[in-house]
């Protein structure tokens, strides 16, 4: 009944060459302020994109609009074999639906659900929302939270956590809906200096198991190991995007290199 | 209000709550009370049944109707209020006949008739006429005609709940008398033995108390005069009277 | 005279306490059950984007928290019937305190709920959930710790104002005692009686709460 | 008779708005500020680590919270004068609104001090200032910020509270309509009228309310 | 009035060769832990301290034992010239504020007081516990504003601030105190990493000035560059302490260089 992997991605039927995602000309205002000035973004199946950029860039912002929790006021997203959601014709809750359906989120913050346990944290989505049989999302759960190293946590409640703890239980949440995307927004950055590297060693593992991914970080030189392609944001417009020896090592741009020099330069 | 017949009904034929031919059908009369007011509404050893002069006086009269009085008890605040919106038929509960009151209800005869007095510390001797009471201070339930008489001769009016509260200001002597039904004191009296006041005086004219009833009743209220009729005729008026007075409080 | 003040208190110690588990209790455990509901209800409502929607439950709870409980009581037994509406005592008193809980208890779920930080909405999204889903499974039960003491309030001033419900010819726990107070003129002694009863009662109440706020804080660091 | 029922509500604005300037107003509002004196005392002995100390304000407030104020008012009222006591009407309701209001206030004022964090103490204490100077200079402007709300309902609780000072001589907004009801025997038209009167008292001190939570809001990222 | 140079430390009479600060012995429970085990350190006139270690090692309870907010079971702490406080013996509240008027303490969450504008919250302790001129505190707090670069946010409210920003006037709030010791828990890990160095800058320049301090910090670089001193710590006691070269470096103890390893590895 369980999957013998946990953690690997589901199959997916479109053909192998189309990207899983790609978004084109999104625009997002707050107020009278532009954050997002026509981002186009493509993750390619399997890939893992960082995200990466200065405070209010709008590296966040990006991340929420693809899975519609913020609504933009221009630009397209597609998932390969879906709908175009085109959020200039104000897209219904079915379409934002159907664009969470198929991503799943991992929060800075966690946001665990405190009133539930580890495992009750787990199977809401598969058996609330996804109707799967209780037993089996169990099952599914626990193998998850056994290959994170949390198999004893299963009946703790996210207090009784530590950060980093919590934050494994937040991408088991994530992988128990089999989505096939996985967002992280900076996923490490609310945990204690030493805690960040479990977190990290299992999105390590992820992404060498093959699940697509976006993820928006700080940490650098784990980027660079982990991503397929960089991409470097900066007053709402992509600046530079390619693999990380590129972006990372050899960067094009002016306001990239003077970046990555704040960062690295302690 | 909608026109009724003379057999109450209502123009479109429907019994109109309060009628006598409602009343009858049902065979209850409604009877709108305080059930705090000793002696004349009040619950027999606080705890008991409904009794009092007030209360017997009207059950029989509802015999004589030929229904049964069924009690409703709230407070004085309330009691006109359920008239007018048809929970009771009538208010049994010692009020008296005054110009107000006659604008806007109808009235039974009167089945009490007892004088104010004005009561005050035995050691009082400031006060021996009502013309005494003005620049006094005196106690009255706001809801009865004795604020209105007080009032009229000069005196200071504290609007308080009840005779209970009257009698705690007068006898921790933050007012000078009280004037009320001279039965409600003679009650206290009864009841509490030597209660260290005294009666200063009487009104000349009694206060006529009468059962009411909403303005144009008229078959009810000949019903329950004719009963009251009948019951002082064959000496149960004068009965009750006796049982809660010792004398004949009701001419 | 002939009975002592304190065999009168015992004497009518029974009947204030019956006058409590038929009257003033019942009324105010129905009343309280309903007008969560009703406070849910417009609390939710208030919480809309649309602003006539909004708009009611704003006048609404304007209304029963600015006028006094004692009018309120009287017009919906005394004042509905001009309009023909007659409601029996049990019934209006029970409209009439479960509206007024309504409106006290609307802002305090109010509260709570946006006291749950928005994280915990976009995790329930994020999971495919609708926002209905979201509230009752994931907002209601973390805004439930949060107002349990404020709504324990709400609860026992209830309690004591059942005692308006004597108005519209309920007989509950204060009516007992002025009764006996109007019989042996001894109102100071019953009433301070009846106090000691309410207190009681409220004295219940709140280790009620202490209860149930300890298990709804299982999940919380201490 | 002579005169209309709207003659009659027109006639009873005056005296009715008078008992609230008067009466109601001011009763309400000395009241709830000694209220709040009492309410911050009892606050900091309940924070008490000492058991004696908290265990009064504890005791004080159970029995403030659990006991019908209409009974508060009468022991002071009519029953301090049996052992010598006697207190005018004015004094009597004021003691007694204010003790009422220490009791519910203090509460408030409690999970106030107590939502502020815990590192606003200790700052304080490292720049060097006493458990006194931090209360009054760093802690209890903060508070102040969060119990706004919660005072604010007590406020107008306290306002239609008020009304029962009439027990006690006290002449006020509700005993004026009362007393024009009682004469006019057109008690439902009146007291809707004064629930009117209250009601906008309540609106004036609902807006009151808006300016400070802004005034008070200001150093706070919206 | 104002001094020439207001971030330079109060000059102090005591003989230069006695350390400012001696700790001996400190012991502290919470409840059945024994968190602190007989804890010494010695901090030298002009010297800086660097605390690190694993997450729970005792760290912050050790700084806060210093300044008396912690009350540990035992141990003593004396400031050179001042009196010997006996924590075995229940120190007097007098005892407990002249701690705290020798240090200062800048926190991690920064602890401002929202309801002041930058400037009150710096002038607060002169004024209103030091009693000194309004006036002159005013001065002196504006001229170290301008010295961490915030001279423009003197009259700006703490949620106006971003938290490198708000990090600098916590450290001027401490400096204008002008104490003889400054206390740094973990004063960056609250930040975002971007603002980071601008706070890592100040507390570089207050080193540079010779201010004597005791700090908490994940920052080994930062560390092995400003400190004179590291003290290792873990599980409530030192481990090893010596100079950044040696303990950095060269770590004696497994323990150490475990826990550098984890920390510097990613
Ligand atoms: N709900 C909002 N209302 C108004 N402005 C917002 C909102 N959310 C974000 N912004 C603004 O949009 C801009 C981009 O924000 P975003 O959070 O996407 O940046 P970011 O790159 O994720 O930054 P960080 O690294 O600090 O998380 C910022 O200027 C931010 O202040
Ligand atoms: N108030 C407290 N009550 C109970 N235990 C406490 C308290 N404060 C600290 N502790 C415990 O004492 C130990 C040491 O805590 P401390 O905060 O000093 O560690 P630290 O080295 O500063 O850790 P970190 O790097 O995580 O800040 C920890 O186990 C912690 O859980
Ligand atoms: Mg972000
Ligand atoms: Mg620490």
């Amino acid at each position: 009944m369980s999957p013998t992997d946990p953690l690997a991605p589901e199959p997916v039927d479109a053909p192998i060459e189309a990207p899983l995602l790609t978004a084109r000309g999104i625009r997002k205002s707050f107020g009278d302020v532009e954050v997002l000035k026509s981002i186009d973004l493509t993750v390619p199946r399997g890939n893992v994109v960082a995200l990466i950029g200065p405070s209010g860039s709008g590296k966040t912002t990006v991340l929420r609009s693809l899975n519609g929790l913020e609504v933009p006021e221009a630009g397209t997203v597609e998932f390969s074999g879906g709908d175009v959601v085109d959020f200039a014709q104000a897209p219904s809750k079915r379409q934002l639906a159907s664009l969470r359906d198929r991503s799943a989120m991992v929060f800075q913050q966690f946001n665990l659900f405190p009133h539930r346990t580890v495992l009750e944290n787990v199977i809401e989505g598969p058996v609330q929302v996804q109707k799967r049989p209780k037993a089996e999302a169990i099952a599914d759960a626990r193998a998850l939270l056994e290959r994170v190293g949390l198999g004893a946590k299963a009946d703790a409640y996210p207090f009784e956590l530590s950060g980093g703890q919590q934050q494994r239980v937040g991408i088991v949440r994530a992988l128990a809906l089999k989505p096939q995307l996985l967002l992280f927004d900076e996923p490490t950055s609310a945990l204690d200096p030493e805690l960040v590297g479990d977190v990290l060693d299992v999105i390590r593992e992820l992404a060498a198991e093959g699940w697509t991914m976006v993820l928006v970080t700080h940490e650098l030189t784990f980027a660079s190991h982990v991503a397929d392609t960089i991409v470097f944001m900066d007053g709402g417009v992509v600046v530079e995007s390619g693999p990380p020896s590129e972006v990372l090592q050899n960067p094009r741009e002016a306001r990239t290199k003077q970046f990555l020099h704040r960062l690295l330069d302690r | 209000s909608p026109s009724s017949t003379s057999d109450g009904a209502t123009s479109d034929g429907k019994l109109k709550a309060n009628s006598l031919a409602a009343i009858q059908e049902a065979g209850v009369l409604t009877v709108g009370t305080e059930g705090t007011y000793k002696p004349f509404s009040y619950h027999e050893d606080g705890t008991g049944e409904l009794t009092g002069y007030d209360v017997e006086i009207i059950t029989a009269v509802a015999d004589k109707l030929g229904v049964k009085a069924k009690f409703e008890e709230t407070q004085w605040d309330a009691i006109f209020a359920g008239l007018e919106a048809g929970r009771f038929d009538v208010i049994a509960n010692q009020v008296s006949i005054n110009d107000e009151r006659t604008a806007k209800y109808d009235f039974s005869k009167p089945y009490t008739v007892s004088p104010g007095v004005i009561v005050v510390k035995d050691d009082n001797t400031d006060i021996t006429s009502f013309a005494d009471l003005a620049g006094k201070t005196t106690a009255q339930s706001l809801t009865s005609n004795w604020y209105e008489l007080a009032q009229k001769n000069g005196a200071n009016v504290e609007a308080v709940e009840g005779w209970a509260q009257a009698v705690a200001l007068l006898e921790q002597g933050r007012v000078d008398a009280t004037v009320n039904d001279n039965l409600t004191f003679l009650d206290y009296e009864k009841q509490k033995g030597d209660t260290g006041l005294k009666i200063a005086a009487e009104t000349d004219d009694p206060s006529l108390n009468a059962f009411v009833f909403t303005k144009g009743n008229t078959e009810l209220q000949q019903a329950v005069d004719k009963a009251l009729d009948d019951l002082r005729a064959d000496g149960t008026l004068a009965k009750i009277s006796d049982k809660y007075f010792g004398s004949d409080v009701t001419q | 005279m002939t009975e002592s003040l304190w065999e009168l208190l015992l004497r009518s110690l029974l009947p204030i306490v019956g006058g409590a588990l038929t009257g003033t209790i019942p009324l105010a455990l129905l009343s309280f059950a309903l007008g969560l509901v009703i406070a849910l209800g417009v609390a939710l409502m208030r919480l809309s984007r649309i602003r006539v929607v909004s708009g009611l439950a704003r006048g609404y709870i304007s209304i029963i928290r600015g006028t006094p409980l004692l009018v309120q009581l009287f017009v919906i037994f005394y004042g509905l019937p001009s309009i023909g509406i007659i409601v029996d005592p049990w019934p209006s008193a029970i409209i009439a305190f479960s509206l007024n809980v309504g409106g006290y208890a609307a802002e305090v779920i109010r509260a709570a709920i946006l006291s749950v930080p928005k994280g915990q909405w976009e995790a329930g999204y994020t999971i495919g959930m609708s926002r209905g889903q979201t509230l009752v499974r994931v907002i209601l039960p973390q805004a439930a710790r949060v107002s349990v003491p404020p709504l324990s309030n709400t609860f026992i001033s209830l309690v004591k104002d059942t005692s308006l419900a004597s108005l519209i010819l309920v007989t509950e726990l204060f009516r007992q005692a002025q009764q006996i107070a109007a019989f042996s003129q001894e109102f100071m002694a019953l009433y301070i009686e009846a106090a000691v009863v309410y207190w009681v009662i409220c004295l219940v109440l709140s280790s009620a709460q202490s209860v149930l706020e300890k298990r709804l804080d299982r999940y919380v660091a201490h």
